[in-house]
């Protein structure tokens, strides 16, 4: 569904990101590790287009999508939950979840919209609870779970998730993992970036370890669960 | 990438252009004379038509064969009505474009600015600000050496419309003026000379030079019920108040503007509401009006031939106060040459008699603005949405 | 004299009246500034250029050209309209640190330059516009109203009712406030966020034209007036709650009340100075605006 | 780190001292002493409001009404009273030093553009009480017959000792400001700039070091009021508007914020834009001065200060493409 | 000090909270004792942070005293709760990123330093002499928390591991003797999580009483003497690590029900 091919990525003239070429296949869930400042999140904003000094191609269904704009690549039903929720925190909850749709409202698609709302809702019901409340004073875990549903609600095809379980309480990123694999299970095909390897082998299908910018190694999760490097690297022992 | 390079390298060329940009010193014999005009900022309407005026005054005696051979190099610098720049132009100047005399700044402000060195570097000076402060050093009790001025004083005007005043029997007044230096020194002499003619000030009000309504100050003024309103403003703010006054019916109450009012455009601009409103102008501004008779006829018709045919625009009584220190200069320069002190001398001495646009000048050594209200104001109104001479 | 006397009660109205119909003026220019805030948290200082050229274009199209006024009015406010944007293009989208104090620099240096034009092509001097509906005063109870006052208010109440139905109920003007919220953000939800910034432009520009036309038949216009007008827009807009409309409104009217009654009752010299005064002490009490939220605030960047 | 660079601090000083020789000898330049005089007094204003803005992050569009302050506290107290100069100087930024304080102390609790209103709206007060005031101030008209200053006899009475005079204390108040941005102070302004809620976690009495960076800025720019008071003998509130302190927003912002050098640089440049070189555009000067200063904030978001940095950035940039 | 403190360095009794009707804190008990790390964990938005909050003085409670060494602290203000020896770190990484690693440290040496605005503007031999003490300090806090060699990076310039030692060394600066640390582990991998670990561990040597908000809960029982559980505000279990590990409360609020999901 979506490939990288020699993708470099540069901050401040300097590269982030060293030739990376990865493949996420449809209906699977694929993982990134790698210790902090390796280079995950900015593998996510380049191919979600908020990076913009980019090198390599970036194909998705067959089309080169790098060098678009954040909210072109939307459009194509590749939807990010951003590092750190990112919400509206001084709209409300629902203004939230409604602009998450927001080029179906465009396209004035009133009844998917309200369908996918219920959905939504349905699937985190404190959400509707605090449908009213601004978005900024909701807790981490519901601030996460927010961040997810407006992500939904533009129907992605590929979901890319930047640690959703940071920061978040044991029960809560049991729950948001429970999430992952749901949304999995009904046909989206998600990228995961996560600090929490553990977690995230057990979730995902297939997996790359990223250090400094680079490729070091890939394979199942489950052949990486058991590789002694990842042990010690990534999983404490 | 490369367009903001090219930008980046741009901009640094431009502060570099600006540091070589100094000019030239060209080594002459015009005759060199300095003129400091708030051309732009708030006081434009002062500065601009005295630039325009000048200029073209300039041009009349270049053309006309210059002053004894010799061209008349003017050098004009914009104040912006500010107290620094003017001080910094006037410096200039004297001391590196070595002028002969300087005439403007614009304000009185800007004028008190400049006086102390016009003093220091023994220059002449013919500002065209309204103050009697600038030519008269109030702490020595004398006129200040090096300094004159052209335009009649607010305490003129203020007499010219006090004695009109007394004439008609009014003799309890409203004041309102505007915050700038304009209507706060055009406040303080009627203030000042009230009791000298009998008159007494029921309501004081003020407002601002961008203020859009002065119904609440016409308010109060109302519930005072003088006898007159007499107005010291320039600028949009003379014609909202205008308006105001029609709009609360206080018609009934005669309403005097300042000499400030002195444009046609502003009667224009009170659409209708200017109508019966008096004012105390100079000759310069009612020319056709005047008697063939008198003196000032035919200078104040040359003038305003030549300026409306010139730069398509009424005329304002502002541009009169540079033609009569540019010729004033011009008839020193003739006689004496480029020596300051001389042009100093002659000024003081041998002017007398000058008919000028705002009146005929008489200077002498304790009066250093050479005119007097009765002959540098005649009292107009409005009438039928032009000027009339009042009885 | 055969003129009416005035009673206290009756200029105490008269005060009342012209502190809420200059107070409306200041309402027009602070809500202007609300809508390039919530966008972009910027505080445009070249607002006040926009209501000048609001009204030197209108005299221009309607005096001087003769263009009937149903022709001329959206006439100007399109071509202010696209000064806006222009202003957008040309002078905010290119920064690419922006800061506070980039961005106001930025609107200054924006109005200086759309100052210097207007007087280039206009001149210096005042012009006058025709009122919409004639200049016969209107009496009630002893005091007077301008017709044309009847406009502005009316122009007021059109604008918030449309922008407050815009920005609570359509899906552009909540997308709008997520743009100020987290630009980031916005673009993953599919948002474009320069076009959104363009549009707060342009719809600012706009009003900023419409409070140009209906102000100038009662207070002429020259190219200079834009700061002042920004800075009372500014005032309203800080004391009724950055990104209000029912705050900008109430912060107009709040600062030309007291300037009104201050000139009336106190000292006219001093009636800008018992506004601000009045302004400062809000602020310390209520450090974010009569209206705006304290909540809301702590989110917000600038 | 920022650590005191002797070099560019020695080559500055014999800059000042040389500039006044040199220009005697090219009569193109002969008037630059002259503007250099305002250039320096605004740098006093700039030096101090570049703390405050650029080190501790608070925006301040009153800073004119100190200025202000210390010209009218000299002007009235050596016209009307005729005490000595250098007294009245020292009692102008006491006054200011107080009005400070008691504005500070509720203002710099506000942020961002309520903080801007704020100082905006002081500003503007005491404008209109210089305006007012006329039996004081003298109103717009302003105020004249101030003295010159001297001292021991030596009167300052020519462009070039002036000079000296303001560029004294320029560069002392420059290098007493780069002591402070170095020290324990410097670093809790710094601090507080980037997270007011760490810093006082760290213990640093954010408020008060708010106000105290506040008062400094005020004493100096009253300084720089005295000075012009007693160099121009003469005084008017239009001097000391809203504009003029907007004017050195621009100048801060054209120099640099971040670093002091800037505030020279910024207020060097905006004296001789405004004052010598746009005067060649004549009516199209507020055009061109709106021009340069819109391309300097889009392409040197950093102001001059920045040139180096973007110019060494090309070069590297060469370098490693080639 | 009465013989009922004694010991215990941090009271805080009947601690509650409200912002705008909404109740983060009610009637919170507890203290800690000198020299021990006491943690406190519950569900994201149970009120931990609040708390902290209150304990360092960025809010006052709605009710409630707390006390330092005996002294009420509620009404103090946050810099100057830091003069007494409290300091901390932020959930959100509150580093001063426009500084050198150096630098964020030596801002932590504030309180424990005077210099008059004068005395530096003229710099003064006995201010620079200061300076020079104060670097040092700095440097020899580098070292404990591993930084040292990147002491003239920009703090921004760190990764998220470097940054989140960074903010406990700068706290450690300030030479508290009661350290709050809000979640040190979160968004570290488990190499970069036992390294935290060690380094508190180190701290608690050192005799300064640590409190600790965390998810982690390896982190949590390797290194804590004491555990508080919040949730919705509450307080609804205190005790030793192992107790409150197999409390139902807890387990039921904030661990999940299978030993094995944790992670």
């Amino acid at each position: 569904m979506l490939k990288t091919e020699g993708l470099t990525a540069y901050y401040d003239n300097i590269p982030a990101l060293k030739g990376i070429s990865i493949n996420v296949p449809k209906g699977q869930v694929v993982t990134i590790i790698g210790a902090n400042g390796a280079g995950k999140s900015t593998l996510l904003k380049a191919i979600s287009g908020l990076i913009k000094s980019l090198e390599g191609r970036i194909i998705y269904k067959e089309k080169n999508i790098a060098g678009l704009l954040s909210n072109q690549i939307v459009g194509l039903g590749i939807s990010q939950v951003p590092e750190g929720r990112q919400l509206f925190s001084h709209l409300t909850v629902q203004d939230n979840i409604n602009l998450g749709a927001y080029l179906k409202f465009k396209r004035r698609y009133r009844h998917e919209i309200d369908e996918r709302i219920k959905e939504v809702f349905g699937m985190f019901p404190i959400l509707e609870k605090r449908s009213e409340q601004i978005a900024g004073t909701l807790s981490g875990g519901e601030q996460q779970m927010l961040a997810i549903a407006r992500a939904l609600m533009g129907r992605p095809k590929l979901l890319l998730l930047d640690e959703p379980s940071m920061g978040l309480a044991p029960l809560i990123v049991k729950e948001i993992f429970e999430v992952i694999e749901r949304l999995n299970q009904s046909g989206t095909t998600i990228l995961l970036v996560e600090q929490n390897a553990r977690a995230a082998l057990k979730t995902a299908d297939y997996a790359y370890v990223l250090e400094t910018g680079e490729l070091v190694l890939e394979g199942s999760a489950k052949d990486l669960s058991g590789n002694i490097k990842v042990k010690e690297a990534y999983l404490g022992g | 990438m490369k367009t903001r390079k090219m930008a980046i390298i741009t901009t640094v060329c431009l502060f570099g252009f600006g540091l070589l940009l100094t000019p030239t010193m060209v080594f002459s014999e015009n005759l060199k004379v300095g003129a400091v005009f708030s051309v732009t900022g708030r006081t434009s309407f002062l500065g601009d038509p005295e630039k325009k005026t000048a200029e073209m005054v300039a041009e009349q005696i270049n053309n006309a064969g210059g002053i004894n051979g010799k061209k008349l190099e003017l050098i004009i610098y914009d104040t912006e009505g500010d107290a620094t720049k003017t001080n910094l132009a006037v410096k200039k100047l004297i001391t590196k474009d070595k002028v002969c005399a300087v005439i403007g700044p614009s304000l009185s402000g800007t004028s008190m600015a400049v006086v102390p060195l016009a003093e220091q570097y023994k220059t002449p000076l013919i500002s065209a600000a309204a103050s009697y402060k600038i030519t008269w050093d109030e702490k020595k009790n004398k006129s200040r050496h090096w300094v004159f001025k052209t335009p009649q004083t607010d305490t003129m005007a203020v007499e010219a419309i006090y004695t009109h005043l007394k004439k008609r029997g009014i003799n309890k007044i409203a004041i309102a003026s505007i915050t700038t230096g304009f209507g706060k020194s055009g406040h303080g002499e009627l203030v000042r000379l009230a009791s000298k003619y009998g008159i007494t000030i029921v309501e004081d009000e003020s407002y601002g030079p961008k203020d859009t309504d002065m119904t609440v100050q016409l308010t109060k003024i109302k519930g005072a019920a003088p006898g007159a309103i007499v107005n010291w403003s320039v600028g949009p703010t003379q014609v909202v108040i205008l308006r105001n006054w029609k709009d609360l019916g206080m018609t009934e109450i005669p309403f005097y503007q300042s000499h400030g009012f002195g444009s046609r455009k502003n009667i224009k601009l009170a659409a209708g509401a200017a109508e019966g409103v008096f004012a105390p102008l100079g000759a310069v501004n009612v020319a056709e009006l005047l008697p063939a008779s008198h003196p000032q006829k035919a200078v104040t018709m040359g003038y305003m031939k030549n300026y409306t045919a010139k730069y398509n625009e009424p005329l304002s009584s502002f541009g009169g106060h540079a033609w009569d220190a540019l010729h004033l200069v011009a008839k020193a320069l003739k006689a004496v040459g480029c020596d300051r002190a001389g042009i100093r001398d002659y000024l003081e001495n041998k002017t007398a008699g000058f008919v000028g646009q705002h009146g005929i000048f008489n200077f002498s050594t304790n009066d250093h603005i050479g005119l007097t209200f009765n002959e540098a104001f005649l009292m107009v109104v409005v009438k039928g949405d032009d000027w009339a001479l009042a009885k | 004299m055969p003129m009416e006397k005035i009673t206290f009660a009756n200029q105490l109205l008269q005060y009342l009246i012209t502190g809420l119909t200059v107070g409306s003026t200041y309402a027009m220019v602070a809500i202007g500034f609300n809508i390039i805030y919530n966008v972009t948290e910027i505080i445009n200082l070249a607002q006040g250029e926009f209501v000048m050229l609001g009204g030197l274009v209108m005299v221009f199209l309607h005096v001087a050209a003769g263009l009937p006024i149903v022709l001329a009015f959206p006439l100007t406010v399109i071509i202010v309209t696209l000064v806006g944007m222009l202003l957008d293009r040309l002078a905010i989208r290119p920064i690419r640190q922006p800061s506070v104090l980039t961005l106001i620099i930025a609107t200054i240096a924006a109005s200086i330059i759309i100052k210097g034009i207007a007087m280039f092509i206009w001149g210096k001097d005042p012009f006058d516009l025709p009122a919409f509906s004639g200049r016969h005063p209107i009496h009630f109870l002893g005091a007077v109203i301008q017709p044309q006052y009847f406009w502005i208010i009316g122009f007021l109440i059109v604008i918030v009712i449309f922008l407050t139905l815009f920005f609570e109920k359509t899906i552009i003007g909540k997308a709008m406030s997520a743009c100020a919220d987290n630009p980031g953000a916005a673009s993953l939800v599919g948002i474009n966020v320069k076009r959104m910034i363009l549009l707060s432009f342009a719809l600012s520009a706009a009003i900023g034209a419409v409070a140009g036309i209906t102000i100038t038949p009662i207070s002429l216009m020259e190219y200079d007036r834009g700061a002042m007008l920004a800075i009372k827009g500014f005032g309203a807009v800080v004391l009724g709650g950055l990104g209000s409309f029912p705050g900008a409104i109430l912060g107009g009217l709040i600062l030309g009340t007291i300037e009104s009654f201050g000139a009336g009752l106190i000292h006219s010299g001093y009636k800008d100075a018992f506004a601000l005064i009045v302004l400062l002490g809000a602020l310390f009490l209520r450090p974010s605006g009569l209206l705006g939220s304290i909540e809301v605030s702590k989110f917000k960047r600038f | 780190m920022l650590r005191i660079r002797k070099l560019p601090i020695i080559i500055f000083a014999l800059f000042i001292i040389v500039f006044p020789l040199v220009s005697r000898l090219i009569p193109a330049i002969q008037n630059y002493p002259d503007l250099m005089i305002f250039a320096g007094i605004y740098s006093l204003i700039t030096i101090g409001l570049s703390l405050l803005m650029g080190y501790a992050g608070q925006i301040s569009l009153g800073q004119a009404a100190f200025y202000g302050i210390g010209a009218y506290v000299s002007a009235i107290l050596t016209a009307t009273y005729g005490l000595n100069p250098w007294f009245c100087m020292v009692i102008g930024m006491i006054v200011a030093a107080i009005v400070a304080v008691l504005v500070g102390v509720p203002s710099l609790k506000l942020k961002g553009h309520y903080l801007a209103m704020a100082t905006l709206a002081f500003g503007i007060i005491v404008f209109i009480i210089f305006n007012e005031e006329v039996e004081w101030t003298g109103g717009p008209d302003g105020m004249s017959g101030i003295p010159g200053l001297s001292l021991f006899g030596f009167a300052f009475d020519s462009v070039e000792k002036y000079y000296y005079l303001v560029w004294f204390f320029v560069f002392s108040v420059f290098v007493f400001t780069i002591n402070v941005i170095q020290s324990r102070t410097g670093r809790a302004l710094r601090a507080i700039h980037s997270s007011e809620a760490a810093s006082s976690a760290m213990g640093i009495n954010v408020s008060r070091f708010k106000v105290v960076v506040f008062v400094y800025s005020a004493i100096l720019a009253s300084l720089a009021g005295s000075l012009y008071a007693y160099y121009l003998n003469f005084i008017n509130p239009s001097t000391f508007d809203l504009f003029f302190s907007i004017k050195l927003l621009i100048m801060i912002a054209l120099g640099g914020m971040h670093d002091i050098w800037g505030a020279i640089i910024g207020a060097f440049l905006i004296t001789f834009l405004s004052f010598e070189w746009l005067h060649f555009f004549e009516e199209f000067e507020v055009i061109v001065y709106g021009v340069i200063l819109l391309l300097v904030i889009i392409f040197l978001p950093q102001g001059m200060v920045g040139i180096p940095k973007i110019l060494k950035g090309l070069f590297n940039k060469k370098v490693s493409n080639g | 000090m009465d013989k009922e403190s004694r010991g215990k360095i941090l009271e805080v009794e009947k601690v509650s909270m409200v912002f705008g009707g909404l109740m983060a804190l009610i009637n919170i008990h507890f203290n800690a004792k000198e020299g021990m790390v006491k943690a406190i964990i519950g569900p994201n938005g149970a009120g931990k942070t609040t708390l902290f909050n209150i304990i360092t003085g960025t809010f006052s409670p709605t009710e409630g005293v707390v006390r330092f060494r005996g002294k009420p602290i509620q009404k103090l203000k946050a810099h100057e709760i830091a003069e007494l020896g409290i300091s901390r770190t932020f959930q959100t990484i509150e580093l001063f990123g426009n500084m050198t690693v150096l630098e964020n440290v030596m801002v932590g040496c504030h309180t424990r330093t005077r210099s008059s605005f004068i005395a530096s503007g003229l710099r003064l031999p006995h201010d620079k002499h200061k300076e020079e003490q104060i670097r040092a300090k700095a440097m020899e806090i580098l070292e404990f928390v591993g930084l040292a060699e990147k002491f003239s990076e920009s703090a921004d310039s760190l990764p998220l591991g470097g940054r989140k030692m960074l903010e406990i060394g700068r706290a450690l600066a300030t030479e508290p003797t009661l350290l709050c640390l809000d979640e040190p582990a979160a968004g570290l991998n488990e190499t970069e999580t036992e390294k935290a670990s060690s380094l508190i561990n180190a701290i608690k040597e050192k005799g300064i009483t640590v409190l600790l908000v965390e998810h982690d809960m390896k982190v949590v029982m390797n290194i804590s003497d004491e555990i508080m559980a919040l949730n919705y505000g509450e307080k609804i279990a205190e005790g030793l690590s192992e107790e409150i590990q197999n409390n139902p409360k807890v387990i039921e609020a904030y661990l999940g029900s299978s030993e094995e999901d944790r992670a």
